[in-house]
């Protein structure tokens, strides 16, 4: 009982903060945390990226494989995205299988990545109906302060445009000898999220805030400004012109967020 | 081009099921369907069939899940194995579990959870043969379950998807439109404020697109939510009948 | 406790009503209550019913696909039954992997099915030893009010003989187009269910009767009146006159469930 | 014809193992020989082999499956890995779960369950050698482990199948009839009263074919019956002058 | 919090008959159970054996499959060890997937097995690089009264050293025709463990000195007494010495144990 | 000769890596990474990468595996799935279990459980990147991080393996020394003390051989104990610094 009255503190203090146009941690309302993006910091992985964005750290790690495309896309390779909300990153978080957090996350940055089109998939087959690439985006948040989605979606373009083809023989990967050639990325989707708070929207929630918002808004983009995803989240609700509001304003801070890839 | 995909969407400004871009497949709402459960309702929305039933306020299991506060509002979406061309595994899959999660979302932003505290209200989503649009047919589906349960809401949640298939804005797209369509939108509102508690959308649309697509949709949740209200005025009135 | 005790009320009251001739919901001991069946219902599914038994509601799809046959019957189709016990049907089914009971209802149901030899397997032959269709029976409940036995084995038979075989092409099954021709049967194997409550033997127990029972007998008979299948359940026990008695007039009550077969 | 099968099951009036129609296989019951288990028994039936412990009454976890009426009967039949010709994964299947149900509503029948209110009894059958009739060796075993780990019970369950092969209505079936016979009819009774808590069919029978594999079925029983008591006789005289 | 009090009663019982220099059943310190292993006694495993451990008994089976091997090694058979603590043979063990005791069990049997190379596996290619025999080893305790290791470890190479080979037909296994060729074993590792209460060193823990231990300490050999596997166990610790010393010494009883191994 | 297996281990006394065989692999160890876990630490040691977090003491779920007398220590090692050069699938496959289960019994030795009686410690090690030896680097890395976190300890517990490749006695694998040696002797110390905490072997070694290598392996544990000491010793001056 004690969480839930803490709850409605927190919220109030985060709301009363808003009201005097301040937030928690000092920004902006339309203002990002400081974002930092490295890339190729895993040996084992074809492409890695490490997002720091605030105090949320997350890994991902682009892993290659061949197998069987589908029945209904032959010529193509397959991409597939995996999200782990380890324990070590938040007590909040719990082992087991997949939760539904998890699977929203991996879907959510599926989305932008897929939609976009950003990976050539027409160009990682290897033999038609036979044998195709499989790229494993896996997002590893590893310290846990907020907004998840834009982190994790930075982090996997990130990776993908720093993944190297591993070496081909009859059929099998030789994952010790990375080859020169690279993964045909040709766009750079991100996505960018705002909350609602009572009356308040703003961007890039940190933790404090995600657990007293009412509402979130994930836009993806890709680099010429179309919207290649979306998802609401929270109970809460937005009226028609707050997201209209929303994915206009967001364009402008996707192309924020893309110039911290690095390459 | 994927497989089986047509080459016009639009023909004579007829879609390829014979509609106009702007209208809803033919859809048939109807409520307290089943004995057993409190609420239900059974919706037909193009080859969409789709039932809901809604058990609650009930005692919590485990005990530590419940909230002292509210009602705990628990959604299941699922999909019958016969409900799709290829033979669905039983079981919840990725996808069963982001809808249920989206689902329970628009449906909290209506209920009045804060009356039950200590309770959980359950609803059960079954998709029985599916034609795109399930999630919306579901979402539909549920709110009239809820109402037909007795639940305390502060309006029903009519869902719609707009989308965009060869260039064209289009009202709720049927599965050929969906698969080889440009984007798709599913929306939920709460008809009464015009507050949208559901909202996703892949595919590709730029300001413009998404904004008309955005409106439309927004008039198709206001068609279904007349098919809500009639199906529980009906429902009503049979029950005063009897 | 509670539950307990209502169900010791529960229980004296069937009873009593039984010893003075009468049932919960009016029937005669030996009267099945109203029972539609419909087919063809479902335009994904290859074959389907909707059986309706009092107020019991269930769902059958029968679904094709194809497959490696068993090495022992290398040139016969496969069958397999599933259930489903979805909690939308009752408030005492539950989410999660198949409990004994939607076991037991599949496997009594696949007893009947599989016994009676009814699906012609043998001519369900693609490529021997390397290709045969599977027949998929899914057992979908949707409204709980007592004996899924009776009810299942019905929708099952029903959606069988239902049943439209899709187009194959390259070993592929080309679901979108059903052919003209119908998956082989050759017999009409339905299931007859009485329960004992008290010293009393009554036929197609509803729920509330279900609730109370001390045992109960389910029998399959084929279309000449053979026995293919039996499941005796239930805590209590049966004399061998009662087991001899049962499976005896059994045999006309399933003559009347096959009339309610439409085609 | 399936591959295997032989042309006849029955020559000279002796079944393919030598017996005569309504002969059981050597049966050979032996109780408590497990040290930690408070009650066990060994059963090996022909090829069956069949080991059967018994743990309680005891405390039951968790705790909202205790029932203030009685104690919870629980049973779990399972295979050994190599208790079979292709290596049997571990854990339960389709149909070592109803077994298990089946096995438990059996031997409900006899066991005082109203004496010890809130607590578990737990029974597991575990097959280390099958050849067809293994949950009936299985029953046989429970209930002789139940009986010697002491608990209450108005009789022995013992348990035996007939069923018809080539045409001939035979007693206990061994793997070949089992595979390719045309019926099997297992069947649990409780002698004392000759009521039966057991009972499955699979196959083709008409109803006189029925009655007699009925009759033979208990007539079976009756004979498992005698070595179920013989062997708990020896092991409490084999305590008794321990 | 009771169960806590009785295990402190208990270890300071078993320490203070060890202090005067005494074992819960008798034995001296460096003294093995009772021990007997019979083999041969599945009729449905290519290998069986029965170990009887004082009061431990363990059953282990041996069965042969065929596969594919490994990747990178095409032409060597596959041996795959498996642990089931059933609760039949125990209070104490529980249903479900393999919790780590049981894991632990599998793994540090199989690393005797496979470290001593005692299973000739290059001999059980089939064809290279698409059809080897598996070797499937299934430990069976059935009755448990401590030092699962040395009793899983000694019936695991009785039963391999009894195991024939089934009949193979186009690429299936005949199980029902028994070849007289044996698996080729070439080498006879046993396992022995020792463990520590309080300051005393003994060996072969039954269950009451188990449940009180502070360590644990299991070592493999092969016949020419070399050091195969090592696994420390319990919260406790062992100083260097008492590690060598306890290699050393087990060595002889290595020796002893695997005379009890027939044929 | 396994493929890809080197022709010599060790030519001129140098190892593949260049190193000298009673040599470790570069190590750093960097205490309090992480913001959210109460104590954590990030260890790199050659190609291993290694994060680990400790969360507690705190409340224990569920309730029944909480002891009376002592704190739960519960010890997770877990490799991400990009951290092999083949995908590993996420979730825990049986070395994890038994690496998790040694990794505990050797922390449990030093931590003082018994002053947080009814909570849990949680420890989590998470292989970013894997080349050998990660056991030792998870359990190295692990008791920084309890320390990190102020769980009162009587000492930290530093790892480290020692082996046999190419018939020579080696400390701290690599990959290919691991894949293709004779002999790998993994062992964690409390240095104070020189108790040995955790002890595993496989591969082949003769008696005098193991001595060998468990003396070389002790002594790479005070190597590693000097790295953890000067890792704590930072972030406490770091944290009093601000």
């Amino acid at each position: 009982m004690n969480q839930d009255i803490i709850a409605d503190i927190k919220k109030d203090h985060v709301e009363k903060l808003l009201d005097a146009g301040k937030r928690v941690d000092g920004r902006g309302f339309d203002e990002y945390r400081n974002i930092s993006v490295e890339v190729g910091i895993n040996e084992r992985a074809e492409g890695s990226a490490l997002v720091t964005l605030g105090r949320t750290k997350v890994m991902v790690g682009v892993k290659l494989s061949v197998g069987m495309p589908f029945p209904d896309m032959p010529d193509s390779g397959v991409l597939t995205t995996n999200a782990e909300l380890i324990p070590l990153a938040s007590p909040s978080f719990e082992r087991g299988p997949p939760d539904e957090d998890t699977v929203e996350l991996a879907r959510v940055v599926d989305r932008a990545i897929r939609e976009s089109g950003c990976i050539e998939l027409e160009k990682l087959c290897i033999e038609e109906g036979e044998l195709v690439w499989i790229v494993f985006i896996d997002l590893h948040p590893l310290d846990y302060d907020g907004n998840l989605f834009d982190a994790c979606t930075l982090g996997a373009i990130a990776a993908l445009k720093n993944t190297y083809m591993p070496k081909l023989e009859d059929g099998k990967v030789d994952y010790k000898t990375r080859t020169e050639e690279k993964l045909p990325v040709r766009d750079t989707p991100v996505e960018v999220t705002y909350c609602k708070i009572g009356r308040h929207i703003v961007l890039d929630p940190c933790l404090e805030e995600e657990e007293v918002l009412d509402a979130r808004l994930t836009v993806g983009y890709n680099e010429k400004g179309e919207i290649v995803a979306m998802q609401k989240g929270g109970s809460g609700t937005f009226t028609k012109e707050e997201i209209v509001d929303i994915v206009r304003k967001g364009r402008e801070k996707a192309e924020f967020l893309r110039q911290h890839i690095p390459g | 081009m994927k497989a089986g995909e047509p080459e016009e969407f639009i023909v004579d400004g007829r879609r390829l099921d014979g509609r106009r871009v702007d209208e809803l497949r033919p859809l048939k709402i109807e409520a307290g369907v089943l004995k057993r459960a409190d609420g239900s309702a059974y919706v037909e929305w193009g080859g969409n069939k789709v039932l809901a039933a809604c058990y609650g306020p009930k005692e919590i299991h485990p005990r530590h899940e419940a909230n002292p506060k509210r009602a705990v509002l628990r959604t299941y979406y699922s999909m019958a194995p016969f409900s799709v061309y290829e033979r669905k595994r039983p079981g919840p899959d990725r996808r069963s579990m982001e809808i249920s999660k989206v689902t329970r979302q628009a449906l909290e932003s209506v209920v009045f959870t804060h009356l039950y505290p200590m309770t959980a209200i359950d609803v059960f989503i079954e998709i029985l043969q599916a034609q795109a649009g399930t999630r919306c047919a579901g979402i539909t589906a549920a709110s009239v379950a809820l109402a037909d349960a007795g639940i305390p809401m502060r309006d029903l949640v009519p869902a719609c998807a707009a989308g965009k298939v060869g260039g064209h804005i289009v009202l709720d797209l049927f599965d050929i439109e969906d698969n080889y369509g440009e984007a798709d939108l599913p929306v939920a509102i709460v008809p009464r404020t015009g507050e949208v508690c559901l909202m996703q959308m892949d595919g590709n649309l730029t300001q413009e697109e998404f904004e008309q697509a955005f409106e439309l949709a927004i008039k198709g949740c206001m068609q279904v939510y007349e098919k809500q209200k009639e199906a529980l005025k009906k429902v009503y009135e049979k029950r005063s009948e009897e």
